[in-house]
């Protein structure tokens, strides 16, 4: 379970995170939209304590991410975060990518850690690309990859932050079916996206962001169907 | 009490000496690239009544109170003339050696004397004694143009070449070099009008033990003809005296 | 074809002067590359502000010329401290910390261009600091880092020409004792730069290889 | 602490004449600098030639400038060139060798420059009408100018830095012949080097300084 | 006029134009259509001299462009081409980048030429982007920058190779905008271009181009309509 209370975030002077407020089960999946500039990244930054927080708690499992005596490096083995930019090793195969965390982190054989990444690069579609660089991939095949990588940790949650906003069109669906896949096997995932149809057929609930607030947060068809807030309307009449 | 430079000298089993390796005859190398001169033997003989090995750290002309001031160098045996300004810094023996200074130039250029140099483009070794001097003159004439080199060898390379005219060198290494007939068309066309420039040993100068120690072997080297043996061996000629008239030192 | 009186004996002094370049050389972009990681990777992580009298301090090797520097060292050790250090000792600390000047520089440079994006990944998988800069930082940094590192190298050995000043007989130096001794000086100088040439030319093209490897892809 | 007196104001009471050292070292530098950005271009410019040996000579200059030492080649540019009857001042000598060492390194830098610079440019200036040497001088030259504007700054610095070689070839005016010839005449080696080096030092911060403004001004784009 | 007779031009091996044969009168809109790799912009840089030819004629109001007597600078003041990257001088605002030519290659004053690149910028819609330099500029704006320093230097033909297809969707009408415009003000124009509509809409001729050779010509009705090479139907079957 993630739970965020009352989180405060400020780069120098300009407040970001204004008090969020936030629980997510286990095997639910949470959709957070909102405008450029809203704060959603720096959240998910947040919680797998890439970045501090300036006051509030965030606890993940009962363990405090920003506890002094926290161990964030084995804190973020259960959670797995995808960002927007493909994030691909380009010095490392896409099976060296996804066997290196493992490796060293936890401190896997080989053989025991490319078992583990055949099957979920299977599971992603990149079965057979295992030998080929980075470089050689198309936005979306890398994109799958940083998805693999962040499984090959067997992590507890996934965060993903706009992972297809990067991507040509036509890249966006075979991204959005892994996600969707995840989903359906019960992944607890916290998703950024500005994909409103992805978001109204895979989540649970939907929160809207609005200037460092969670104006809104509610199950899709509420908040696609009858937004209570008007900067919720205002935003979603905008994407459309 | 604490030892000192002597002591240390002594225990240490070896004896540093700073040596000019670019001045013949004073200090040279031979075919095999071995140091060899008069100031080389002189560091030896040195070396012998201290009952130490002798190791001969090559210095250039700039580079030898450094090496001296560094720690590197124990003592200088490098043809140092006892200027007042210079004992601020390190301090010196008693003279082991005495320079005349002569003119040698450029066949072409037309020079027969040290009057003669002026208007000309002269140079010598930076740093020297004679340099010092030489600039001095050059100044005093206000024309012409002198050129400080870094080495002996640079000096007569550039006269041999042409680019100096004349310089002002000490006798001993004037003649060596025209005499090594290595270099064409240059010749000694006379003396320079500079004071006799008294070399002397030079070493820390608050090292008083070692100091007294180099006076009374410099005047030992005198008295057993050591002195006049080595001159005869590496220059030749009527041995300078090394006293100034009417003074003791 | 030239009529000279140099001596097997003289080349082996020669190829001795060259040794000891290669010797000097090689200390100091040892220690000096060492040192600049240390000093590299120590002013990206505190930053700018925080480095700036380690980057002050290194800006000095950079600003001042060698000769001075080596002066200086002497000077300091032997007169101002009174160590006895020899002068291959000096020279390699002067030239360690030259170099390391200016590899702190590449070293930065190298982990500069490493995206932070690809850092906060690795760090998102749970890897520690020093496993980030072991397997990511590190490999993508040399690429980037490498060619510039070898100029450095061959910076470092052309300069230790200089180390003559503290009484180390390398190349040059030697070379410059023969002259004294043959007076020839052209041929001399011409061969004391085709043992330079030789030394340093291969090095500059393997440094140009990688440079057009790396840089396609 | 120290087993030696530090006697400062024996050292700086010579600060007027190394100053004027200074004034000769920044002569040198900023002569050197001209002469071997032209020089350098003419180099670029040879290399790109259809000309075998004209390239081979632009490549030759280039590589021995980059492989062998700034002594080296200021030794040669004094005592080489007399071997073959041509005598200059030491001061030219100095700026000749510095000269050869900055133009092969520049044209280097101008080489890549130019291959950072799309061939598309010269081909739009050439459907405008230009003459290949008006879009060279009107659209490559200015661009080169940018991508090559710190590694020339660079090479100012060091263009300073190798006036210090100067002693070699016989110069006694610039600041390390100056500082040169005051410590054979009183030994305070330590005081007088480090003076040097703090005036060395302000120099080059005031060229990397004024270059950051001048790049400022000239490159806003 | 713009006559090509019989051009062939070959790069090492291989063949690019294989005897083309072309009039563009005085005030006519020629657009040409073909497969990647079939030689348009070959034939563009081989009509303003750009590129030697092997053999056949290109003769420009009676000059021929490549014969050793002509000067080729002088022939291009008559030519304006403008490519498909975007060839803005990154050094120069946009009132430089126009002025440059009018002054360096026709030896005009600086006042004469900035009036003239006044009003071909504000022709093109740039009236207000004279101080910026190019980088600041959207890739359509450039676009239309790059049209206005060939109008500068008031060209009696102007010559487009693909300008849209390096820009996104969004930038692609403003710059058709601008073509559409000079083709209504009577220029005569060869066209390279992807965007049929267009071609439909501006043209008075459209030529398709086959591997090297002009398989068809006409006026857009009949290419169009009813194309009569196979090769043409094919191409427009795939482009629709
Ligand atoms: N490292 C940082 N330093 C300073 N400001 C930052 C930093 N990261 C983000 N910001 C600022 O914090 C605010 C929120 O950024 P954040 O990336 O969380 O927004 P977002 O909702 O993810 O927007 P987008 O949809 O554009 O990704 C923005 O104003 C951003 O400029
Ligand atoms: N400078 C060159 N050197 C060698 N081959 C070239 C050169 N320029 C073009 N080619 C070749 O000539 C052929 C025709 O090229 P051209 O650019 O004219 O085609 P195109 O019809 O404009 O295609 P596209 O629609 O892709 O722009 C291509 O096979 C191309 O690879
Ligand atoms: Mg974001
Ligand atoms: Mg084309």
């Amino acid at each position: 379970m993630i739970e965020i209370h009352d989180v405060h975030k400020s780069f120098g002077q300009l407040e970001v995170l204004k008090g969020i407020e936030l629980t997510v089960d286990k095997g639910e999946v949470v959709t957070i939209i909102g405008g450029s500039g809203s704060g959603k990244s720096t959240l998910l930054t947040c919680i797998n304590g890439l970045e501090p927080i300036a006051s509030g708690r965030i606890v993940v499992d009962g363990t405090e991410v920003h506890a002094k005596s926290t161990d964030l490096n084995r804190l973020r083995r259960k959670i797995g975060i995808v960002f927007q930019q493909w994030n691909a090793f380009p010095h490392l195969t896409v099976l060296e990518n996804v066997t290196l965390a493992p490796r060293k982190v936890l401190g896997m054989g080989k053989a025991e850690a490319e078992e583990i990444a055949r099957t979920q690069l299977a599971h992603v579609g990149l079965g057979d690309k295992l030998a080929t660089y980075p470089a050689r991939l198309s936005g979306g095949q890398q994109q799958r990859m940083a998805i693999a990588r962040a499984l090959a940790m067997s992590p507890d949650y996934m965060l993903f932050d706009e992972v297809t906003s990067a991507l040509d069109p036509q890249l966006v669906g075979e991204v959005l079916e892994t996600l969707k896949m995840l989903a359906e096997e019960g992944m607890t995932m916290i998703c950024v996206t500005h994909e409103m149809a992805f978001a109204r057929d895979v989540s649970d609930r939907v929160a809207y962001f609005h200037k460092g607030v969670m104006a809104e947060i509610g199950v899709p068809d509420q908040i696609f169907g009858d937004p209570q807030h008007p900067e919720t309307r205002k935003f979603l009449a905008s994407v459309r | 009490a604490k030892a000192d430079k002597l002591d240390d000298i002594i225990s240490s089993g070896t004896l540093r000496c700073a040596v000019v390796l670019d001045f013949p005859p004073m200090g040279m190398r031979d075919a095999n690239n071995e140091p060899i001169g008069f100031d080389v033997d002189y560091c030896k003989d040195l070396a012998k009544v201290l009952g130490v090995e002798a190791e001969i750290v090559e210095t250039p002309f700039p580079e030898r109170i450094p090496a001296l001031m560094s720690g590197r160098v124990d003592v200088g045996v490098a043809s140092t003339s006892d200027t007042l300004e210079r004992a601020k810094t390190v301090g010196f023996s008693i003279p082991y050696f005495a320079f005349e200074m002569v003119v040698t130039a450029n066949d072409k250029s037309g020079i027969t004397s040290f009057e003669s140099m002026k208007g000309h483009t002269v140079g010598a070794v930076a740093g020297t004694f004679e340099g010092i001097a030489l600039e001095k003159q050059v100044k005093a004439w206000g024309e012409g143009e002198y050129r400080p080199y870094q080495t002996q060898a640079d000096v007569f390379l550039a006269l041999s070449q042409g680019q100096l005219d004349a310089t002002v060198s000490t006798s001993t290494v004037a003649m060596a070099s025209v005499n090594s007939g290595k270099f064409d068309g240059i010749s000694v066309v006379g003396k320079a009008p500079f004071d006799t420039d008294y070399v002397a040993l030079f070493a820390s100068r608050n090292e008083y033990g070692l100091i007294n120690y180099l006076n009374l072997f410099v005047n030992q080297q005198i008295r057993s003809g050591r002195y006049a043996e080595l001159y005869k061996k590496w220059v030749g000629g009527t041995l300078p005296s090394l006293t100034v008239p009417n003074a003791y030192r | 074809m030239f009529d000279t009186a140099l001596s097997s004996a003289d080349l082996i002094f020669l190829a001795k002067g060259a040794g000891m370049t290669i010797v000097v050389t090689a200390i100091s972009v040892a220690i000096g590359t060492v040192l600049g990681i240390v000093f590299g990777v120590i002013r990206v992580q505190l930053g700018t502000v925080y480095a700036a009298p380690l980057t002050f301090f290194l800006d000095i090797f950079r600003s001042v010329p060698l000769l001075i520097q080596l002066v200086l060292a002497n000077a300091f050790m032997g007169m101002v401290l009174r160590l006895q250090f020899s002068g291959l000792t000096v020279a390699c600390m002067v030239l360690s910390l030259y170099t390391a000047a200016y590899c702190a520089e590449i070293v930065r440079g190298g982990i500069d261009a490493v995206p932070t994006t690809t850092r906060r990944a690795a760090r998102s998988l749970g890897m520690t600091w020093g496993q980030d800069m072991r397997h990511i930082v590190l490999p993508l940094a040399t690429r980037v880092a490498l060619p510039s590192w070898i100029g450095l190298a061959l910076g470092v050995m052309k300069d230790s020409a200089l180390v003559y000043v503290v009484q180390v007989t390398e190349l040059l130096k030697s070379t410059q004792i023969l002259i004294t001794r043959l007076q020839e000086p052209m041929f001399l100088l011409l061969i004391c730069g085709v043992f330079y040439f030789v030394i340093s030319f291969p090095l500059a093209r393997f440094g140009g290889y990688l440079e057009k490897r790396w840089s396609n892809d | 602490m120290f087993g030696y007196t530090f006697q400062w104001n024996q050292a700086l009471a010579r600060l007027p004449k190394m100053l004027d050292g200074a004034v000769v070292t920044m002569e040198v530098a900023v002569l050197s600098m001209l002469i071997g950005i032209l020089c350098a271009i003419l180099l670029t410019l040879l290399r790109l030639s259809g000309s075998r040996s004209l390239r081979a000579v632009a490549t030759g200059w280039v590589e021995v400038a980059r492989n062998t030492p700034a002594l080296f080649q200021i030794y040669m540019a004094h005592f080489g060139i007399a071997s073959f009857g041509i005598h200059l001042s030491p001061f030219v000598s100095l700026l000749i060798g510095i000269t050869f060492n900055n133009a092969g390194y520049l044209a280097e830098n101008f080489r890549g420059a130019l291959k950072a610079i799309p061939d598309t440019q010269i081909r739009a200036g050439r459907s405008l009408g230009m003459s290949q040497t008006q879009a060279f001088r009107y659209i490559i030259v200015p661009q080169m100018l940018r991508i090559s504007f710190l590694p020339m700054t660079n090479q100012m610095v060091w263009a300073v830095l190798m006036t210090s070689l100067g002693v070699t070839v016989g110069l006694n005016s610039d600041l390390y012949g100056v500082t040169q010839d005051l410590n054979a005449l009183t030994f305070r080696t330590f005081e007088l080097f480090a003076i040097a080096a703090v005036i060395f030092y302000i120099i080059t911060k005031i060229i990397t300084l004024s270059a950051r403004l001048i790049a400022a001004r000239l490159f806003r784009y």
